[in-house]
């Protein structure tokens, strides 16, 4: 029987031992007509053979096209050595560490975790990871509730440049709580945040103001002048942040006169394979004052009874297995394995690495910028500085092009029309260190083929 | 041989080192970032050779204990043998380039695989509806409650804000439900481990939304009255939720449909044994009867003939809508796909019968090893409960000390303090995939420790003496918060 | 650096330690006329992201044709846990267990192996790897050599119908040394060897005879009635075997009236990748009273200083490190990760698995021969019991048939014309378990079409 | 925390149980196969569960002491890290799954890495051709030592069949030389290291076919008179084979192709860093000079314009001929080239720098450190030697006890005993991609096991104390032989 090791013999052993006469007499208790005999509907199963082709098959159908898309999911090169580690049985087959003297390993890595992702967000604290960068937010936002004991109102703004499926997320999962989002608008021409229209909150009660950099078009925001902002309507100041880019970007630590309160994000830049959108990892960072209001595992490092250092889980009471109803989220699994992808990625790429991969990818995404704004019909839509993501402006819906690069395999990028149907027919862009010269020029070209014959048609 | 314990990777760090090799070339960061934006100081992040990472990550990967070298009873987590196959087939380079954000056309392949997971996840609950969204089991209960509060507010039913628990439940359940801004009700539970119906009666009401229960219960028994209990809740205007923590239990046995429940998730980290990962990924797909269907959480996938599309809010307006920026842990999906079609049909039935199995023989092992079941009167589950009061009683040996001795003789122990209704609770899981011998050796830990109890029980209060370190000091990792390593210290 | 962890103090504190002012200065001794500046015809290094490009460019290049190809290497199913288990460091960067107390993994995994060859091949003992099958067939008739003291002749007879390369590899290796190898030929009808030519060197000293059970050809052999001829003859027998076969065909420790004397054979179908060739493993296994004079590594089962049980190399002195001009063979360095993968791979198939793989894959290739054969212009080569390959006779050349198929992703099987002139147009094909009806019926279509195609022309 | 011992996987099987998801379907045996041929009586196979399998050799494989998880001073065995992106991109799918024989057609790309190989192997060495056929150095060693021979029959020169090695070469040397069919002359070392010329030039003459050496020498020393070595052997008529083991050290610095040789062998599980795999695979390729091209075994891999393709007997009628049924160890190979083109031309140059340098920093605080080098006068190469002669005569601690209670702090042992010519001997090599923290680790406790030496030399007698097992009964090993486990047997 796959999977299930018992011999005819170890059965009906088992079964005196219990004294029943069958396994079947085991389910005794459960009323006679809610059994089933089978399970129609489910097929027969496979050897691994048989499900090995079938999912070579499936892959294979996919292909593997030339990918431009980033908005939120960025392919980056990972370290051969990252995925052979968290393969291995020990990390993969291992549950969270409740018993820490036999998960030494994990307790230490997301240790070393909590440290780096407190140094690259410039904050005091991290956690050992929520869901995805877009429940990290909608975590943020509750957890923001909770630490700014002054705010009533339950109240944030959240800039329309903010990713809109994180927005949408938070929305989901903070709504039922009564929070409330109101948007914050956003400046045609450089695709930033209206600071004006965040000053003309002056006097609200404000719980907190959500700030992302780079922002969902790519362009870097004035973090600074945001912040202090925010800040001075008595808002706390939730960051999300692209981890890649605090590489070469102020970490929200920084930002402003005090910094940001809580930083949130996604973690997949860091080792993380984009596998269809997951499993990826939020990340949450915040000020010590802070770290009992914060959602998920936090590991702290103590001594044995032998005086020996070594790493638990700590601050329990936080959590629902501890508090239940009252626990600052009801997040239990993680995503641990991602955690130490990521780990071990940012060991692996060291603060030159990162620094690297950051600025080859902003390079990068500036030549394909340039490669294809030379291209009849598209230009550039915001002036705005930015990190690797850009909107293109097309003369035509972009939809049927994208469709025709797909045939050319390419993944032509993020067509913004249905999110921000006010920008027209724009397209964000995105290219990392992965892109060469020859992939950006086999894109402007395709490309300049697509809108030649989409003219001509 | 492993080493007891491993440097921090931060003190294998020099300035200057680095896994070159890994790295881009350099180049100037582009001018036109502004200075005042930039970062100025590094981050702390270790500069160690690819080498030192790999042995870093390597040596510590062998301080934990795993399914895949130990024994791994942890209750209400079904520690079962994650196949290398989910692993392998899940990580085809295809499937791990494909972007969420890439055209249907260039991903027909995935989506087939999902829409055809809804569907076996259908036919083994027994519900109408399911989505893959949910990144956890939590979440999952998360997306479960938000339907029901969605659905009384269609009805314009808007007082419905209470959600009973019993006392047993998972700690999720009841923060789950603060979460969706309800208001907890707690039931107690009777000393045969069934719900309390009297109980249950005299809180339902006009403002009950619903009910979550898992059954088997997480006293690993069998809620026997779960269609009286479905009745009353029904009848009082609520909705029945199903923590499908625990369907490992009864796969193939049982449909939470058929007891009455109108939603539930499964977590495919546990029945479907995708890889716990030391703390996740999960899954927590839930499931809908025919009433939840227009508020299931979105993205689903659906089927116009050959071709396998994302259903959006234009499907569905009522959705409750996102809970995660793509599509959920695409690839643990993928890995609960590869294993539900190698088990097939039979294979998920028999995991219902050699999970129960396999508990109820260690249960019957333990007491005649003397232990005390917290159930005695009733069958196992997949799971059971062993309570060490008389020990803690008369030895002070409590539950904590005999997990942690346990640990010492190459086992990892079971869940313990959870359901906090027993005292002095060990929450047993072995699953199915565990040989017979494994559970005799077990038993032959416990029967040591049962002498050790009586004979030393000092060695059990200090256990464990064999690992990396010996009990740690939890008091003072709250107390004296070190979160997070800076240079030059120590703990 | 990549992978160089020096830093550049590093690099001036360890040469003050040296007390050499430069790393150029540690090569003073090497006279200065030889020393090189540079080299060139070595291009610039690349990132791994640059060579993982490359690498996918030239695997996707090779394509994944249906394969129909044995000839000494088959394509079998291998269980994933295989090669997630060697791929594990501490199995993949050890090295020969010298140090036995810090190597009881990699020992135990030999000791273990031993076993099951042991059994599977119906012998007493077996090393712990030799090269490959061509390899281990010469070192088999070197070994003949030494344990046959009787003989002075050192003159094997091996069958045309064994692996031509095998027969290649034997040649080079033990030719050197004087020894010779004298052919036997085949019965045109059956393909099997000519037990007639081998009764006529009766009186002649004959070292040893070599049978490969299935031949060459896949035909099985009466290797009852040949070790027994063998053995009237004085000579030892060398059995030569696949084996997967042996889980349904008689082990060589059986055949005849006492057994063949040593056994070899590749060891590549135990889950190991076809991989253009390698690494695969030889495998050896002869009776007790020879095992002094098998070559290669072999690992026994003793006790610590505490009476504890532990596996350690045995029997060294028959070795190049201890014996040195003297050894049993030359051999050092073995194909032990390929040794762990096939004792993962016996552990995951045991008795039945095993059993199983080796009927569908004579099932299937049944299958095939039925379906070939129905085509136009082919027809079987041999009357013959086979296992899991047989020749086909066409009714015109072979090898632009083969590229033709080729053109539609088959690779058709082994073209005998270089081998084999006598045979004519013959085509050696092999299906093992992994080919479906499907494949085969593929395969069966794109034939006839191709052969059509080649008439027409 | 690992076990300290595993059961053998025998010990877990049971009849009946079986990893069924991993077989195909059960069918009968074609009833063509007569009989009288077939098996009667099924294997000592184990009959376990897949996560039986997996648990077991996942245990096992916590039981060594490997690169990934510790220093690994393996003299002559250049222990340096194993890139995993060589695993990674030698094990992509579409290599895997190309047969040996399958068309070339089908095989462009990975014959154009083979060739290339090719190509930076010539340029490494200095050679003019090279053979990628040999799957380890002593089968390379068999492969240049018949090449030799085959230049002198070709020549009608048949006396010569007089191989001279110096007797601090490696086991391989001579024994190769025997299965070449050649007569073993062993010459001595002076005291300085380097070859004695007045026995080289005392025994060459009109019988020798050739000599071999490894440069650096097996002492860890440069042979300084290798120009000397060379015009004497050729004055004889003699060839000079390079054992390539030692190739880290010079690697970028002197090419044997410059020094005079005109064949060598290349352990690519050394310089190129391929696996070592628990003993292998390895892989030996032959690079030869002008004179022995004609000689190279095959197959080789030619280009034609843009075409790649196997150059067979047809193209090399004077091949030695074939040493392996395909193409040697085609998986190895890939891994060396994606190795060498990670490096390239400036990170090949620092492998010898590094070794070097950490070699001659090791040599130096050993020796501060009051150990006794052997050849104290001379730069050390990428390895070195340290002679215990002075403990075992003083304390009765051998090179072996050191090793042994090396093992205890964490350190693998460097290869003990060979050379041979030096007693108790240490032959050490650090290589280049270990820190310089790992080397002054490993210092410490070789400044642990002195003060050992000479407190108490009874617990280096009786190390390692912490390892699974303590130091093991060789003699027993060899004189009760137990090399096949039986059902019912311990050891
Ligand atoms: C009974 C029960 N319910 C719910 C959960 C929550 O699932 P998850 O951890 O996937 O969020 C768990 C898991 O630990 C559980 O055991
Ligand atoms: C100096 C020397 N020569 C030759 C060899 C033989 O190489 P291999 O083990 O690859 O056959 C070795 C390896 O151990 C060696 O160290």
């Amino acid at each position: 029987m796959p999977f299930i090791p018992h011999t005819d013999d170890d059965v009906r052993e088992m079964l005196a031992a219990i004294g029943a006469p069958s396994i079947e007499a085991l389910f005794d208790e459960i009323p006679r007509e809610l059994r089933i005999q089978s399970l129609n509907g489910v097929p027969e199963g496979l050897s691994e053979l048989e499900i090995g082709r079938l999912m070579s098959e499936r892959a294979r159908q996919d292909g593997r096209p030339l990918n431009f898309i980033g908005a939120g999911a960025y392919e980056h090169h990972i370290p051969s050595a990252v995925w052979a580690i968290v393969s291995r049985g020990e990390i993969y087959s291992a549950y969270t560490p409740y018993q820490a003297e036999a998960s030494q390993g994990t307790l230490q890595s997301i240790y070393e975790y909590q440290t780096m992702m407190a140094s690259l967000t410039g904050m005091q604290v991290s956690n050992a990871t929520l869901y995805d960068g877009g429940s990290a937010l909608a975590e943020a936002a509750l957890m923001a509730v909770r630490a700014h004991r002054k705010s009533a109102s339950q109240r944030l703004l959240v800039p329309a440049n903010v990713h809109p499926h994180y927005r949408k997320v938070a929305v989901t999962t903070a709504g039922n709580q009564g929070l409330v989002f109101d948007p914050l608008p956003w400046l045609r021409d450089s695709g930033r945040v209206d600071a004006a229209a965040l000053a003309r909150h002056a006097g609200e009660d404000i719980t907190a103001v959500v700030i992302q950099q780079p922002n969902f078009f790519g362009a870097i925001e004035d973090v600074d002048a945001l912040t202090d902002a925010a800040h001075a309507l008595g808002a706390l100041v939730i960051a999300v942040v692209n981890p890649t880019s605090l590489a070469i970007l102020k970490p929200p630590g920084e930002w402003g006169a005090k910094g940001a309160d809580i930083v949130v994000g996604e973690g997949q830049p860091l080792g993380v394979p984009l596998s269809s959108g997951g499993p990826y990892f939020g990340f949450m960072a915040t000020r010590m004052e802070y770290v009992r209001q914060m959602p998920g595992r936090i590991v702290g490092r103590t001594v044995d009874l032998d005086g020996r250092e070594g790493f638990a889980l700590t601050l329990q009471a936080r959590e629902q297995h501890i508090r239940r109803g009252k626990a600052t989220s009801n997040i239990c699994t993680n995503q641990g394995l991602l955690m130490t992808a990521a780990t071990i990625y940012l060991s692996i790429m060291g603060p030159e690495g990162l620094e690297r991969v950051a600025t080859q990818s902003a390079l990068r995404t500036r030549e394909l910028v340039a490669a294809l704004g030379r291209v009849q019909g598209v230009r550039r839509a915001f002036e705005s500085p930015y990190f690797h993501e850009a909107v293109l402006q097309f003369d035509r819906p972009v939809a049927p092009v994208l469709r025709a690069l797909a045939e050319r395999d390419i993944i032509g990028g993020f067509d913004l029309a249905d999110d921000y149907p006010e920008l027209g027919a724009a397209l964000l862009v995105c290219a990392t260190e992965t892109k060469t010269t020859a992939d950006i020029e086999r894109y402007a070209a395709a490309l300049a083929e697509a809108l030649r014959a989409a003219r001509a048609a | 041989m492993p080493q007891r314990s491993e440097k921090l990777i931060f003190e294998y760090s020099r300035p200057g080192r680095g896994a070159a090799g890994q790295w881009p070339a350099r180049a100037e960061v582009p001018a036109d970032l502004p200075a005042t934006l930039r970062r100025r100081t590094r981050p702390l992040l270790p500069e160690v050779s690819e080498l030192e990472a790999v042995r870093h990550f390597t040596r510590l990967s062998q301080l934990n204990f795993s399914i895949d070298t130990h024994f791994y009873p942890l209750g209400s987590c079904t520690m079962k043998y994650n196949p290398k196959a989910c692993n392998q087939y899940a990580m085809l380079p295809g499937f791990l380039a494909r972007h969420p954000l890439g055209p249907e056309s260039r991903g027909q392949g995935f989506l087939a695989c999902m829409h055809e997971l809804q569907e076996m996840l259908k036919a083994v609950t027994g519900m109408r509806g399911v989505s893959l969204a949910p990144m956890a089991g939590a979440q999952g209960e998360f997306a479960g409650v938000a339907m029901i509060r969605a659905y009384h507010r269609a009805r314009g039913d808007l007082a419905r804000n209470e959600i009973i628990v019993p006392e047993a439940a998972h700690g999720t359940n009841p923060a789950t439900a603060t979460m969706c801004g309800c208001v907890v009700r707690e039931i107690p539970v009777r000393a045969d481990g069934d719900v309390d119906l009297d109980a249950l009666k005299a809180v339902v009401g006009p403002n009950t939304a619903g009910i979550m229960l898992t059954n088997p219960s997480t006293l690993g028994v069998f809620e026997r009255r779960i269609k009286e209990v479905a009745a009353i809740v029904h009848a009082a205007g609520g909705l029945l939720y199903y923590d499908g923590a625990n369907l490992n239990a009864i796969l193939g046995k049982v449909r939470p449909g058929d007891m009455g429940f109108d939603v539930i998730h499964m977590n495919l980290h546990k029945t479907f044994s995708t890889p716990h990962g030391g703390g996740g990924p999960g899954s927590g797909a839930v499931g809908v009867g025919e009433r939840l269907l227009p508020f299931l959480p979105i993205p689903l996938v659906g089927r116009d003939g050959e071709h396998y599309r994302w259903l959006s809010e234009r499907d569905l307006p009522q959705s409750i809508g996102r809970l995660s920026a793509f599509m959920g842990n695409a690839g643990v999906l993928l890995r609960a796909y590869v294993y539900m079609r190698m088990l097939g049909r039979e294979g998920m039935s028999r995991v219902g019968d050699y999970a129960t199995l396999n508990a109820n023989y260690l249960l019957a092992k333990l007491t005649q090893a003397g232990y005390d079941a917290a159930y005695p009167e009733r069958r196992a589950s997949h799971e059971f409960i062993i309570t060490a009061r008389r020990q803690a009683r008369e030895r002070q040996v409590t539950a904590m000390d005999i997990a942690k001795r346990l640990l010492d003789y190459g086992f990892h122990a079971p869940t313990t303090y959870f359901p906090l209704l027993v005292p002095e609770c060990l929450l047993i899981e072995p699953t199915e995939t565990e040989s017979r011998e494994a559970l005799d050796a077990f038993v032959e830990a416990m029967v040591k420790i049962a002498q050790e109890t009586e004979s030393n029980p000092q060695l059990l209060k200090e256990a464990p003496h064999s690992l990396p370190v010996r009990r740690l000091d939890d008091v003072r990792a709250a107390r004296q918060l070190d979160l997070v390593w800076r240079p030059g210290t120590a703990a």
